[in-house]
């Protein structure tokens, strides 16, 4: 099994790729940091009892006045911007694969009906589609937090505030994967082999799970791969808009949006260094997408 | 034969992959006189599209020609820089593809698309070209032609744009056109309308042609020679009648015996077992040996060259002594 | 003794397609609903054993019928009799739709890339729950590859690994596996090289005469027609304008359209020859011509032609033959 | 022709009561207006005749159809926060945001079709690589990381530029514009490039991947079989039929730009819709949100409708009833 996954074109492609190679290590780096950040980290920036003001706005350890016990500085309440943005990450992470999820099950689900039923289901989802379409996902987004801050006192919000962020960001994403998921569905629907299981009387459920849908997975690994770095530039936006995720559970784009403040006086690191961490984990991913694209699309090059 | 209008001598194309290069074409060697149409058969992955590609310079990368030469009128052609071997297109040789639907740019007029293309290769007037244009459309036979010069591939049937694309391939007025399977794509009744065309406009302008079919039939009606390939080699060429009639070589044979015929019902096809190798996998010795009902030792050790067999050539060991027999009959 | 019912049985089959626009602009437009009548009014039997054709230039809804013959087309008018019994009715008894089966043109889209070539082989066991223990189906797998020409170890192989013509005898292998009496081809050779070509008509004659196969067969291609049936039927713009025995119909061919479609044809043996094709193309189905549809064509057509469609009527001295000619039928036609 | 714009515009039609269900069903629904509005003290009797005046009490459809009528005359009442009309809020930072995006576009169209052109045209030469790097950097950097490494440079490092604000405007009827000041064009150059700079790398890889499969097409291998110039065949028939899809994407990011000023205004302090729309979002101020969701909607029928008569132009093949068979 290993043996022939080492040989296959896929893994040819990819030894063949040192840029996709490089991006894999700094994924996975960034992806471990943000896992294992409460093993790894400095300090735990969430432990008020280990806050000192006195320790606020120290600035990386080799310019002058670093201070060793904070690598990447230190923000305004002290707390260690290295260990902060490991800490964030885990939040962009975990938001990031949520909302991908949630998007990549509705789109499948409801591309596939959509596809394989036809009719009226199908007009019915792809004019919702359609009108979603109509706005940039991360506007929806931006409308189904705001909506449901209208609707939740805002400490309760705050409390499900993760939950509502993945939701919103999962919600604005199904529309391009269900319609991809539709258009290769009506491919794969009309194709012999699935008219071959129809004459001998197998199910549309059947047909469904069992034909089409490993047949349309491919392209959809791949939006899904590239949808990952959006659901994470989604959340970021938001929470650097101030409508995503509060203060007391930061994401990478809430550091930002905090560290922001600071800008213009001179305290550069606060933000910069997130921001950093947001572009090597978004390039990565979005170069492995890039990649795993063309590597199932031999036609493309 | 007089001197040769297109001469093409031990032509070997190859693709370069990651499993190594791939050799598509191997010593293909073949002429073309003036005015002669000459069929090229094969199944499917023989490799006669792109040897018509290869003639005209227009080989998908990241093939490329890796030996032999192409000469056209006694001029090298398979070296030329890219500005020469351009003007050469559509002006010296001009080219019909499958499929009619495809190949119009659907967003421009049948008439600017002839206008454009003599207006590249004649030193004519717009006002000259576009009265050519309506002559052209009213040779290939598109009824009111002076109305229809105006309008859009999409209006034309797929015969009808068929026929545009001939008169695209013939308006510069090339002496030699290359047409690969120009008729596979239509309906029988189409097919002998264009082929008639064909035939006919060949014959009028004094154009050579190079016809590339997997049909049989279209070239013993219309071919004065024929070139028969497999897996990327020429194995048989010679007179339409005589490798039709009198293969030579024994996948010729095997070929035409396929074939079903029209005239009577017959109890069991002959038929050839296996099929042809991917370009990865060509045997060593004759590509054909592994099928081929009358191999022997040597087939598998050497690679034949053509001979002459018959009135025909064969790249086959049974015809290495030159008083040797034949396989057919 | 009463005469057995004939296998298989279309009785004035019809389909037509809605081709509209949206009706948001049709109504713009001022046009109404438009319908493509792919099949219209199509009636033939195939007794059992034999092997009834069916041949017709693209468009010519010859692919419709094979369709409407497995069920896979609900007709809009008359209907398929499978063994005497109604097709809807069969449909949905397993044990009626088990006796049907289809083979189809394209060897790479007709079976699944994802799956293994004995799962794909196998999926009408499973579905009609013939063979219950899988080391039952697994053999029974390894007898149909056999059957075919294949081995019993390309069943662990996917359909990748296979050329075109290996594929279209798994496609075969497949439609076996139900123990079928009754094989819809549509086009299964005209995908493949001459060569391969002959390999898989040589089998499914081979298979017609040991399992006593009935097929409808699907093709474009006249001469491979010729070798393999019984009957044949000349499909025009969505009828059948003759329908004859084989032999009867290629020695002395009765419709305008028949004889222009077999002179048509390029042949080996009429090499050299110049001949006149028939002028024309085939009208679109959403607007067919009045009368017989073939007239605009036809060199035999006259007033009649152009204002009465024809019925199918045996010519007077060839009873088993069906032809769709006012000429025919008149005695005009010039030998 | 007429017929086709007609259709168009009624294909919007359901696409514009959507989204108006939808902002009305916030409007009524989400929160409570009438206690907003009432404050905290209040009279069963003011509670009322506030429900009355407010048609609350009406039918559901009735409701809509005088909440389409109303938004149809520009009325979407007051502000939950500023307590001002919605309409006079909206209108006041249109131009600002209107200017912003224009000039956001000019500069993404401008540079990104023909970078699109040139990589896909020279796919193997050294700068087709750079534009491809950079066009990734583009996509992987976030909008407001873009517009802070912006001001980090130019404005905190360099001093060149202004990092928040419009500069000085002018007046002209009740349109604001900051195109004729030194200091109102200089503050648009940030924001311009910031917002911009996502919708060129995406126009820029969509007219690249366009360009790249109409190159494969059968008419540019008959083309070339023809001998026509690189020069005919690259601009003539390939940029064309490249066009077709191009048109229409382009215009949707275009339309983005409206949606994604939201983030540049919030980094630039720039007082346009955006930055009046996401302090609504902050405190659930309905009515604003639901105008400003109408508005865009409205927006993207217009590009939508534009991008329609585009590719009526460029495609014949849309152009029915033209000639016979």
């Amino acid at each position: 099994m290993l043996a022939r996954a080492l040989d296959s074109d896929i893994w040819h492609s990819f030894r063949g790729s040192p840029i996709t190679m490089v991006s894999a290590v700094v994924a996975l780096i960034c992806i471990a940091g943000a896992m294992l950040a409460p093993w790894l980290a400095p300090s735990d920036p969430f432990d008020l009892a280990s806050l000192s003001l006195g320790d606020a706005f120290k600035p990386p350890r080799w310019s002058d006045g670093g201070d060793p016990a904070f690598p990447l500085g230190s923000d305004g309440q002290g707390r260690d911007v290295l260990s902060a943005i490991m800490y964030g990450g885990r939040v962009s992470l975990l938001v990031g694969f949520a909302a991908v999820l949630l998007s990549t099950l509705l789109g499948l689900g409801l591309g596939l009906l959509a596809g394989y039923v036809g009719g009226a289901l199908d007009a019915v989802l792809m004019r919702i589609a359609d009108i979603q379409l109509t706005f940039p996902g991360f506007l929806i987004a931006l409308l189904i937090d705001g909506v449901v801050r209208a609707v939740l006192p805002a400490e309760v919000h705050d409390r499900i505030a993760l939950l509502v962020v993945i939701c919103a960001i999962g919600i604005s994403a199904w529309p391009s994967i269900a319609r991809t998921v539709r258009g290769s569905t009506l491919v794969e629907r009309n194709k012999e082999y699935v008219l071959a299981a129809r004459i001998i009387g197998v199910p549309a459920w059947r047909i469904m799970l069992s034909h089409v849908l490993p047949n349309v997975l491919g392209p959809v690994l791949v939006i899904a791969t590239l949808n990952l770095s959006g659901a994470i530039l989604a959340e970021a936006t938001l929470s650097f808009l101030g409508v995503g995720m509060p203060p007391t559970q930061p994401s990478l784009g809430t550091l930002i949006r905090i560290g922001n403040d600071f800008l213009l006086s001179g305290e550069w690191w606060i933000t910069l260094f997130p921001g950093a961490a947001l572009v090597a984990l978004v390039l990565s991913v979005n170069l492995l997408g890039d990649w795993l694209r063309d590597a199932l699309n031999p036609r493309l090059r | 034969m007089a001197a040769p209008l297109l001469e093409v001598r031990d032509l070997r194309v190859e693709f370069p992959s990651r499993r190594g290069t791939l050799t598509a074409l191997d010593g293909i060697s073949f002429a073309i006189a003036p005015g002669e149409v000459l069929g090229m058969v094969g199944e499917s992955g023989a490799g006669k599209s792109m040897t018509g590609a290869a003639v005209i310079g227009l080989l998908e990368p990241p093939g490329r020609i890796a030996g032999g030469e192409i000469r056209l009128a006694g001029e090298r052609i398979d070296n030329l820089p890219y500005e020469r071997l351009r003007r050469l297109r559509g002006k010296r040789i001009g080219a019909i593809f499958q499929d009619p639907l495809t190949t119009l740019n659907p967003l421009y007029s049948v008439g600017r698309q002839l206008s454009e293309t003599m207006l590249t290769h004649l030193p004519i007037s717009p006002a000259e070209a576009r009265r050519r244009a309506i002559g052209w459309l009213e040779q290939v036979g598109i009824p009111a032609a002076a109305r229809r010069i105006d309008s859009y591939p999409h209006e034309f049937s797929g015969g009808m744009r068929q026929r545009v694309v001939i008169a695209l391939a013939l308006c510069a007025e090339p002496d030699l056109v290359i047409a690969d399977e120009p008729t596979t794509a239509l309906d029988v009744s189409i097919q002998a309308q264009v082929i008639a065309l064909l035939k006919r406009l060949a014959r009028e302008q004094g154009t050579a042609m190079l016809l590339i079919t997997h049909d049989m039939g279209v070239i013993a009606e219309t071919a004065d020679r024929v070139a028969v390939m497999y897996a990327g080699r020429i194995v048989e060429i010679g007179p339409v009648r005589d490798v039709v009639k009198a293969p030579r070589h024994p996948y010729s044979a095997g070929l035409m015996a396929a074939i079903p015929p029209l005239a009577a019902r017959i109890e069991r096809l002959a038929q050839i077992e296996g099929a042809m190798p991917r370009l990865a996998a060509i045997p060593p010795g004759c590509a054909f040996n592994p099928r081929c009902p009358q191999v022997f030792a040597r087939c598998r050790d050497a690679r034949p060259v053509l001979r002459p067999a018959g009135a025909s050539q064969a790249a086959c060991w049974l015809y290495d002594d030159p008083a040797g027999g034949g396989v057919h009959g | 003794m009463a005469e057995a019912p004939p296998l298989f049985a279309a009785e004035d089959l019809a389909r037509s397609f809605d081709v509209s626009r949206p009706l948001l602009q049709r109504l713009l437009a001022g046009e109404g609903r438009r319908r493509l009548r792919a099949v219209d009014g199509v009636t033939f039997a195939i007794p059992r054993g034999s092997t009834l054709s069916l041949v017709g230039e693209s468009g010519c809804g010859k692919s419709t019928v094979a369709r409407l013959a497995v069920g896979l087309y609900a007709p809009s008018r008359g209907q398929v009799r499978f063994d005497g019994v109604a097709l809807a009715e069969a449909r949905h008894d397993p044990r009626q739709r088990r006796r049907m089966q289809m083979i189809f043109q394209d060897p790479y889209a007709s079976l699944n890339p994802r799956w293994r070539v004995g799962d794909i082989i196998a999926e009408p066991l499973t579905a009609f729950g013939l063979l219950p223990t899988a080391a039952a189906r697994r053999d029974r797998v390894g007898a149909l590859l056999a059957q075919v020409g294949l081995t019993s170890a390309d069943g662990e192989k996917f359909p990748h690994e296979f050329s075109g013509g290996q594929r279209q005898r798994i496609s075969i292998a497949r439609a076996l596996s139900s123990n079928p009496e009754f094989l819809v081809c549509d086009e299964p050779t005209s995908a493949l090289d001459v060569s391969v070509q002959a390999q898989i008509l040589n089998l499914m004659q081979d298979l017609q005469r040991s399992l006593g196969l009935t097929y409808l067969f699907i093709s474009h291609n006249l001469a491979v027609v010729r070798q393999v049936s019984d009957r044949i039927g000349v499909m025009y713009l969505g009828r059948i304008v003759e329908l004859a025995a084989s032999e009867t119909l290629f020695r002395r061919p009765r419709h305008p359209y028949t004889r222009a479609l077999l002179a048509a044809i390029p042949d080996l043996d009429m090499t050299g020859r110049t001949r006149i094709p028939v002028g024309g193309e085939v009208p679109s189905p959403i607007d067919p011509p009045t009368g017989c549809a073939f007239h605009p064509r036809c060199p035999l057509a006259n007033d009649r032609c152009r204002a009465v469609a024809p019925a199918s009527l045996p010519p007077p001295d060839a009873p088993g033959t069906l032809v769709a000619c006012h000429a025919v039928e008149e005695g005009r036609e010039a030998d | 022709m007429t017929a086709f714009i007609l259709a168009r515009l009624l294909q919007a039609v359901p696409v514009v009561l959507t989204v108006a269900l939808i902002s009305f069903l916030m409007f009524t629904y989400v929160g409570d207006p009438v206690a907003i509005m009432l404050g905290q003290d209040f009279t069963e009797q003011q509670r009322t005749q506030l429900i009355h005046e407010l048609g609350l009490d009406q039918p559901i459809l009735m409701q809509f159809a005088r909440f389409v009528g109303n938004a149809l005359r520009g009325e979407f009442g007051l502000s939950y926060r500023l307590s001002r009309p919605v309409a006079e809020l909206i209108a006041e930072r249109a131009p600002a945001t209107l200017e912003l995006a224009g000039c956001a576009a000019l500069f993404a169209l401008a540079l990104g079709l023909p970078m699109g052109v040139y990589t896909g045209l020279y796919r193997n030469s050294w700068l087709s690589r750079v534009f491809l790097t950079f066009s990734l950097i583009g996509v992987s950097l976030p909008t407001f990381l873009i517009g802070i490494l912006l001001i980090l440079v130019f404005s905190v490092w360099l001093g060149w530029l202004p990092s928040f604000g419009r500069g000085d405007t002018v007046q002209l009827g009740w349109w604001s514009t900051g195109l004729l000041t030194l200091s109102g064009l200089k503050a648009l150059v940030l924001p311009s490039i910031t917002l911009g700079l996502f919708q060129l790398t995406l126009i820029m890889r969509l007219v690249r991947a366009e360009m790249l499969e109409v190159l494969r097409t059968d008419y540019i291998k008959f083309a070339r079989a023809r001998g026509l110039t690189d020069r005919a065949i690259n601009f003539g028939h390939a940029l064309k039929n490249t066009l077709v899809p191009v048109i229409t994407i382009a215009g949707l990011q275009l339309g983005g730009i409206i949606a994604f000023a939201i983030v540049t205004e919030t980094v630039f302090q720039w007082p346009g819709m955006g930055l009046l729309f996401i302090q609504s979002v902050g405190v659930a101020d309905i009515p604003v949100m639901a105008a400003y969701l109408l508005l865009i909607a409205l927006v993207f029928v217009a590009i939508n409708l534009i991008v329609d008569l585009l590719y009526y132009a460029v495609d014949p093949r849309l152009r029915i009833g033209r000639g016979g068979h």
